[in-house]
């Protein structure tokens, strides 16, 4: 008898529970709407069957609990039951089958008119490229990437030399435009997810997948890795402005095509530089090289030890002693990053044979991120 | 086995799989024959269609003869003959859609690595 | 169809028996063939992965007939190597198939002695097979890589063909034992040698994922 | 009969089927365990952040991976085959043991070693692995994840081992099956009990292999340096030799294993639950025919299906359809079972045992779990949801907590068989009730929680703008139920031993049920099941309420009466 109690109070309560939630979809900001009506659908069909199997249960309980001298019915099979029950099963099976596949079939048609651009992951953070005036990505590979083209595109390619590359996390869309995501990965898995746009994707080393969803909501939305990919994965973020189409085209202007980032970021002699150029080539090469993926900017928690105010720290190290975060230690633990490892974080980082200039690229990039750090101007050894 | 023994096992009628000698020796003829063939498709050099066809020809031959007289198959009763022949199609439905999808994946490979 | 399903027939009948589905297979054997079922999935999935791997690769595939090839008494004769193996391999299923008759006809020495020679035969396959291995291995064929194209030629060569040697070889172990037994006269108190007949099904089974192997591997 | 004699024969090097299931339980009982302290930890951290002081987010990866992992294949499935496998089919076919038992013992000796190989990889220099227990691959060996250097091989080398135990013991399920029952035991007399367990086994010879060969071509990938898996990559900064390879394959041949995997921890589950239900109603199993060729069905056709795991993972998109209409399509048979279940107990005369409260507790959990499958299924509805909190609450329902209910419901009714004693009535209720509610009120909102859209594989949820702070708090909820659960499972446990020594004496068929397991002339049964003669059987293992009898079960080896024909069921 408790047990019919409770599951007419479960019935209940998920009922109640379902009408009242605060947890729901994110509203949607894509033309993904679909999405939503199917998971609607299912829903409610889905909701009618597990009402009705826990009532019956219940009310098979309540009347036919043991009481004395009480038998049960003999009653092997009832065939025309069983088939009425597969026709009335198969009917909700297509009736949630069918609206699925019709909306699925426009997820995996890409209009024509569509836009594209490239999501390139890493561990564990995003980069993105546009095709630039050609409306051509050039051809890209991980097997061609170097310090001096993060994106690994094909040098000789013709079509890769005006694509605009976006070196850091954040990424412009114009309003109500359709566009492809294309999506690519430079080591591990990785899956490009927006939670406003429903639409979501691996990115696949070794090959490219893609999806289209057209922006319909102005506005900033998060970005999030939703496929497991190594201890940094909860914290793999971006995000994606979706903005006027003017506002999009500044931006997009502002951005380095792949020929000029190669002009400039050959490093020669970190003597020719000022601080600013150096802190500049620091930024773009610990970007390129993942760094930032694990060392965050802002304090907040990540694998490695923050690079906020590191410079010039006091840190304890794993083994009890402590350390002054000079310059020196900082290229040891660049290329050599095992030897001395601070307290509370893991010995996973690999080292990195980065030469004099990009180390002191680097190095003068934490610097500027350390209010401790003494004379800035010029100090770099 | 002399385990099993010990436990019992109920007396059966074992349908012994006697067969004449000369029926094995005609079989493995068959198969160097076969074989030789399928040599021979490498050995003349074809291609294309006519290769993969042949290949597929003989090959398939030779395990059906194998399967059949080798190893008793075609005078098992149909129980068994059933049980171990059906499972393996379901392997088709993953060669098959694992071949589409190599070719998907090398089609991505051109179109956007460029090799 | 409806023939096969029609309340009489044999294969409904038996199905719906008592005590046996399969009547009169030991259990042995029974079990044999369900083992041989299991690894039939095994060696399909390596080679459904040698499928996918060779079909997404954009290095050229090595041509095997090239790689494969011998040259004897300055005669320059491709895959000729695999084609002997495959004879013996085939020889050996003779001689294992003669084996099993024997066994049933009680000829007790007769076929330990066939199943000696089948284990010969299968010795010699595997050396062969180690011929094969150390030839291509000086050639400079790695698991990571190897001078004539795409690097998984190496990985699925070493994996699919070590897979089927290991099989072989254990094969060979077990038809040793098995014809020992024999030998001594271990199964004449029962007077069963169906033993005989499991082992060559196994025996049988070998021979039969070679044939796939040599289509597939070294023919496509 | 040579009966074993001393205490090393009987109990450890033990060769009788009843004793190797009772190894094998313990075993998995204990890696169980393990896995649900690892459970508490990473409810723990998310929950309440940062309270658990060694809980970085490397471990947190590692307890999630070897959580999973241990419970899928050391506990579910080493349960249910190993322990009620071993166990149930002899009795329940009337054989004096497995076909061949000095392989069955070697499976369970195989199965512990892949456990003992399994726990050393916690003690490995870097740690167990915390790839998932999906091991996708590149990260599964790259640098970035936790026990990339011995984990990962510990891990592969442990289910290598694994299959080999499985495939030892699943050859003996299977061959006992088909060969060994008693006179009148068509397969059609069978207990769905059985059958569940039966088909299970068949998938599981012809699944795992596909695991077993991914396992081997990581291990090469990860040892050799092999490019299956790998294509060119570039790990932190540093571009690696691989080539070519490709990731995809290896989740194609994961989920080849992994979908079928699902129900062979489903099948014996399902087949368990229809007999508790059917003997604690007192009333045949409703439409047993459909029944057994419903796990027929679902036992073919999940060889087919198993992309619907991949519907996001960049795989072929046109795969999307084939895999959506016949996932759904399998939908059908789940669902007859469940009508099947609760037609059962219609017009029934139900005795809430504590058995057949977990049996009606699992039909609510699984039709949950089972619903909810259709959303994961449906590709569209996927995507969304795919990798959110929706998907743990779907498969901890449907994989987690409804056949462990099943567990302990199946464990607390054939006790009595197993050791001749009773379990506490009032314990086994206290715990039901938590462990029913706890879950629920675990899960239940644990699926709005992923349509909100939160990511699962999470060490934490800092500053994300679309979580709101109640979503926090919810968590923080979940984790205090998880937690109230986890502990509640000590009363369990105490039960089993308590019951041990101090149970109510049971008798040899407490519940009045039919199969053979309770036929037998000892309680517990000795070495060889049977005494001097097989048993015979004349009907089938549902006589339950008969017209005509004044007992209202009928065992199965009781002889129809002459004036009665056999009825159609019979």
């Amino acid at each position: 008898m408790p047990l019919a109690i409770a599951l007419i109070l479960i019935v209940v309560l998920s009922v109640l529970f379902q009408v009242f939630t605060p947890w729901w979809s994110t509203p949607v900001a894509s033309n993904w709407g679909h999405i939503d009506d199917t998971l609607v659908i299912t829903g409610l069909i889905t909701g009618v069957v597990f009402i009705a199997v826990n009532i019956f249960i219940a009310v098979a309980i309540i009347r036919y609990r043991h009481r004395e001298g009480h038998k049960a019915d003999y009653q092997p099979e009832n065939k025309k039951l069983e088939w009425t029950l597969i026709g009335l099963t198969t009917l909700g099976i297509v009736g949630m089958l069918a609206p699925g596949l019709f909306v699925y079939s426009e997820f995996v048609d890409v209009p024509e008119e569509a836009d594209h651009f490239e999501v390139v992951g890493q561990q564990w953070q995003w980069s993105f490229r546009f095709p630039g005036e050609d409306g051509v990505l050039g051809h890209a590979d991980n097997r061609f990437i170097t310090p001096d083209n993060p994106f690994g595109l094909k040098p000789d390619d013709p079509n890769g030399a005006d694509d605009r590359l976006v070196l850091s996390n954040e990424v412009h869309l114009p309003l109500n435009r359709p566009v492809k995501v294309l999506m690519r990965s430079k080591d591990v898995l990785h899956d490009f997810y927006v939670p406003q746009f429903r639409a979501k994707m691996d990115l696949v080393p070794g090959t490219v997948s893609y999806f289209w969803f057209t922006p319909t909501r102005p506005g900033q939305f998060e970005i999030l890795c939703a496929e497991l990919c190594g201890v940094g994965h909860y914290n793999m973020r971006g995000k994606v402005v979706v903005e006027t189409e003017r506002a999009y085209r500044e931006w997009m202007a502002g951005l380095p095509t792949f020929a000029k980032l190669q002009e400039g970021t050959t490093l020669t002699d970190s003597s020719d530089l000022s601080f600013e150029e150096l802190v500049e080539q620091g930024r773009q090469l610990s970007q390129a090289q993942g760094c930032i993926g694990c060392h965050s900017l802002d304090g907040s928690p990540t694998p490695g030890p923050t690079w906020l105010n590191l410079y010039g720290k006091q840190e304890e190290l794993a083994d009890g002693s402590s350390v002054l975060v000079d310059d020196g230690y900082l290229r040891e633990a660049i290329v050599n990053p095992n030897s001395q490892i601070v307290k509370g974080f893991a010995p996973m980082m690999p080292p990195y044979p980065f030469t004099d200039v990009q180390l002191d690229a680097t190095v003068a990039f934490i610097k500027s991120l350390s209010d401790k750090a003494p004379n800035q101007e010029g100090d770099t050894q | 086995m002399s385990t099993s023994n010990a436990l019992g096992q109920e007396s059966q009628e074992h349908n012994t799989q006697e067969h004449p000698i000369g029926l094995y020796l005609k079989i493995w003829v068959l198969l160097f024959v076969l074989s030789t063939l399928s040599y021979m498709v490498d050995y003349m050099q074809l291609q294309g269609y006519l290769r993969w066809t042949l290949i597929i020809i003989f090959m398939l031959l030779k395990a059906g003869l194998i399967v059949a007289v080798f190893m008793h198959m075609m005078w098992e009763r149909l129980a068994l003959i059933y049980a171990i022949l059906l499972p393996p199609l379901c392997l088709l439905v993953l060669i098959g859609l694992m071949a589409i999808e190599a070719d998907y994946t090398i089609l991505m490979r051109y179109d956007f690595f460029g090799r | 169809m409806a023939h096969l399903l029609s309340e009489d027939s044999q294969l409904v009948k038996d199905w719906a028996s008592d005590q046996d589905a399969f009547k009169g297979v030991s259990w042995g054997k029974a079990m044999m063939w369900i083992f041989l079922l299991s690894d039939t999935f095994i060696f399909s999935s390596f080679l459904v992965g040698y499928m996918t791997v060779r079909m997404s690769v954009t290095e050229p595939w090595p041509n095997a007939s090239e790689v494969f090839a011998l040259t004897i008494a300055g005669h320059h004769i491709p895959l000729i190597l695999i084609a002997i193996m495959t004879f013996i391999l085939i020889t050996s299923s003779g001689t294992m198939a003669m084996a099993v008759n024997m066994g049933y006809a009680r000829k007790r020495k007769q076929a330990a002695r066939l199943m000696f020679v089948t284990a010969l035969l299968g010795a010699s396959f595997v050396g062969m097979q180690a011929f094969e291995w150390t030839k291509l291995i000086e050639e400079g064929v790695r698991p990571w890589g190897n001078p004539f194209g795409a690097a998984q030629f190496g990985s699925t060569f070493f994996m699919v063909t070590g897979f089927h040697g290991l099989h072989v070889s254990a094969g060979v172990i077990y038809l040793l034992i098995v014809a020992r037994k024999i030998q001594l006269g271990h199964y004449e108190k029962e007077g069963n040698y169906q033993i005989v007949e499991i082992a060559g099904l196994y025996w049988h089974f070998v021979d039969l994922v070679w044939v796939f192997i040599f289509a597939f591997f070294y023919l496509w | 009969m040579n009966e074993p004699q001393s205490f090393w024969t009987k109990y450890v090097w033990s060769q009788d089927h009843k004793v190797i299931a009772v190894q094998y339980s313990i075993t998995a009982i204990v890696a169980g365990i393990v896995a649900l302290v690892l459970s508490v930890l990473m409810r723990m951290q998310l929950g309440f952040p940062d309270s658990v002081p060694f809980m970085d987010s490397e471990a947190y990866y590692q307890a999630m991976t070897l959580h999973g992992m241990i419970m899928v294949i050391y506990l579910l499935t080493a349960l249910f085959l190993g322990g009620f496998g071993n166990y149930m089919i002899p009795l329940m076919v009337g054989a004096r043991d497995m076909v061949f038992p000095y392989l069955n013992m070697l499976s369970y000796w195989f199965y512990l070693l892949s456990v003992i190989v399994l726990m050393a990889s916690f003690f490995v220099p870097g740690g167990p692995t915390g790839a998932g227990w999906t091991l996708y691959p590149p990260q599964a060996i790259l640098t970035g994840t936790p026990g990339t250097d011995w984990g990962i091989i510990t891990m592969l080398i442990s289910l290598a081992i694994f299959i080999v135990a499985a495939t030892m013991g699943g050859l003996n399920y299977v061959t006992t099956v088909l060969q060994a029952r008693c006179r009148g035991m068509t397969l059609m007399r069978m207990p769905l009990t059985v059958w569940g367990i039966f088909v299970a086994t068949i998938m599981a010879l012809l699944a795992f292999p596909a695991l077993f060969v991914s396992a081997v071509m990581m291990l090469f990938d990860k040892l050799l340096g092999t490019s299956f898996f790998m294509p060119a990559v570039v790990s932190m900064g540093q571009a690696l030799d691989y080539d070519g390879g490709s990731p995809v394959l290896f989740q194609h041949l994961f989920w080849f294993f992994g979908h079928p995997e699902v129900y062979i921890v489903a099948l014996p589950a399902f087949g368990i639950v229809s007999d508790l239900i059917s003997v604690h109603a007192r009333k045949n199993i409703f439409g047993f025919r459909m029944m057994v060729w419903a796990i027929v069905f679902i036992g073919v056709l999940s060889f087919v299906v198993w992309a619907h795991h991949m519907y996001v993972s960049g795989m072929n998109p046109y795969f999307g359809f084939f895999f959506a209409i016949t996932t759904l399509v399998i939908a059908v048979p789940t669902a007859i079972k469940v009508y099947n279940w609760v037609l059962t107990l219609w017009r029934g005369d139900i005795h809430l045992t504590v058995p057949m409260l977990y049996a009606i507790a699992f039909i609510s959990t699984f039709v949950i779990g089972g619903l909810t499958g259709l959303f994961l299924g449906n590709v569209i509805v996927d995507i969304p949801l795919s990798d959110t909190y929706f998907v743990v609450a779907h498969f901890h329902m449907v994989m987690g907590v409804s056949p462990i209910l099943v567990i302990f419901g199946a464990i607390y009714h054939w006790y009595p068989k197993i050791t001749g004693r009773m379990l506490n009535d009032t314990i086994g209720k206290t715990h039901f009730w938590i462990t029913f509610i706890g879950t629920y009120a675990i899960y239940f909102p644990m699926h709005y929680l992923g349509i909100l859209g939160m990511p699962r594989r999470y060490y934490a949820y800092e500053n994300y703008e679309f979580i709101p702070q109640s979503a926090h708090d919810l968590n923080s909820f979940i984790s205090a139920m998880a937690i109230v659960v986890a502990v509640a499972q000590v009363l369990y446990i105490y039960n089993l031993f308590w019951s041990y020594w101090k149970g109510k004496e049971a008798g040899p068929n407490p519940w009045g049920a039919t199969s053979l397991e309770w036929q037998t002339p000892q309680t517990p049964p000795v070495h060889g099941n049977w005494g001097e003669k097989l048993p015979e059987v004349h009907r089938w293992a549902y006589d339950y309420s008969v017209p005509g009898y004044d007992e209202d079960f009928v065992p199965q080896t009781q002889p129809q009466p002459e004036d009665r024909p056999a009825g159609e069921m019979a």
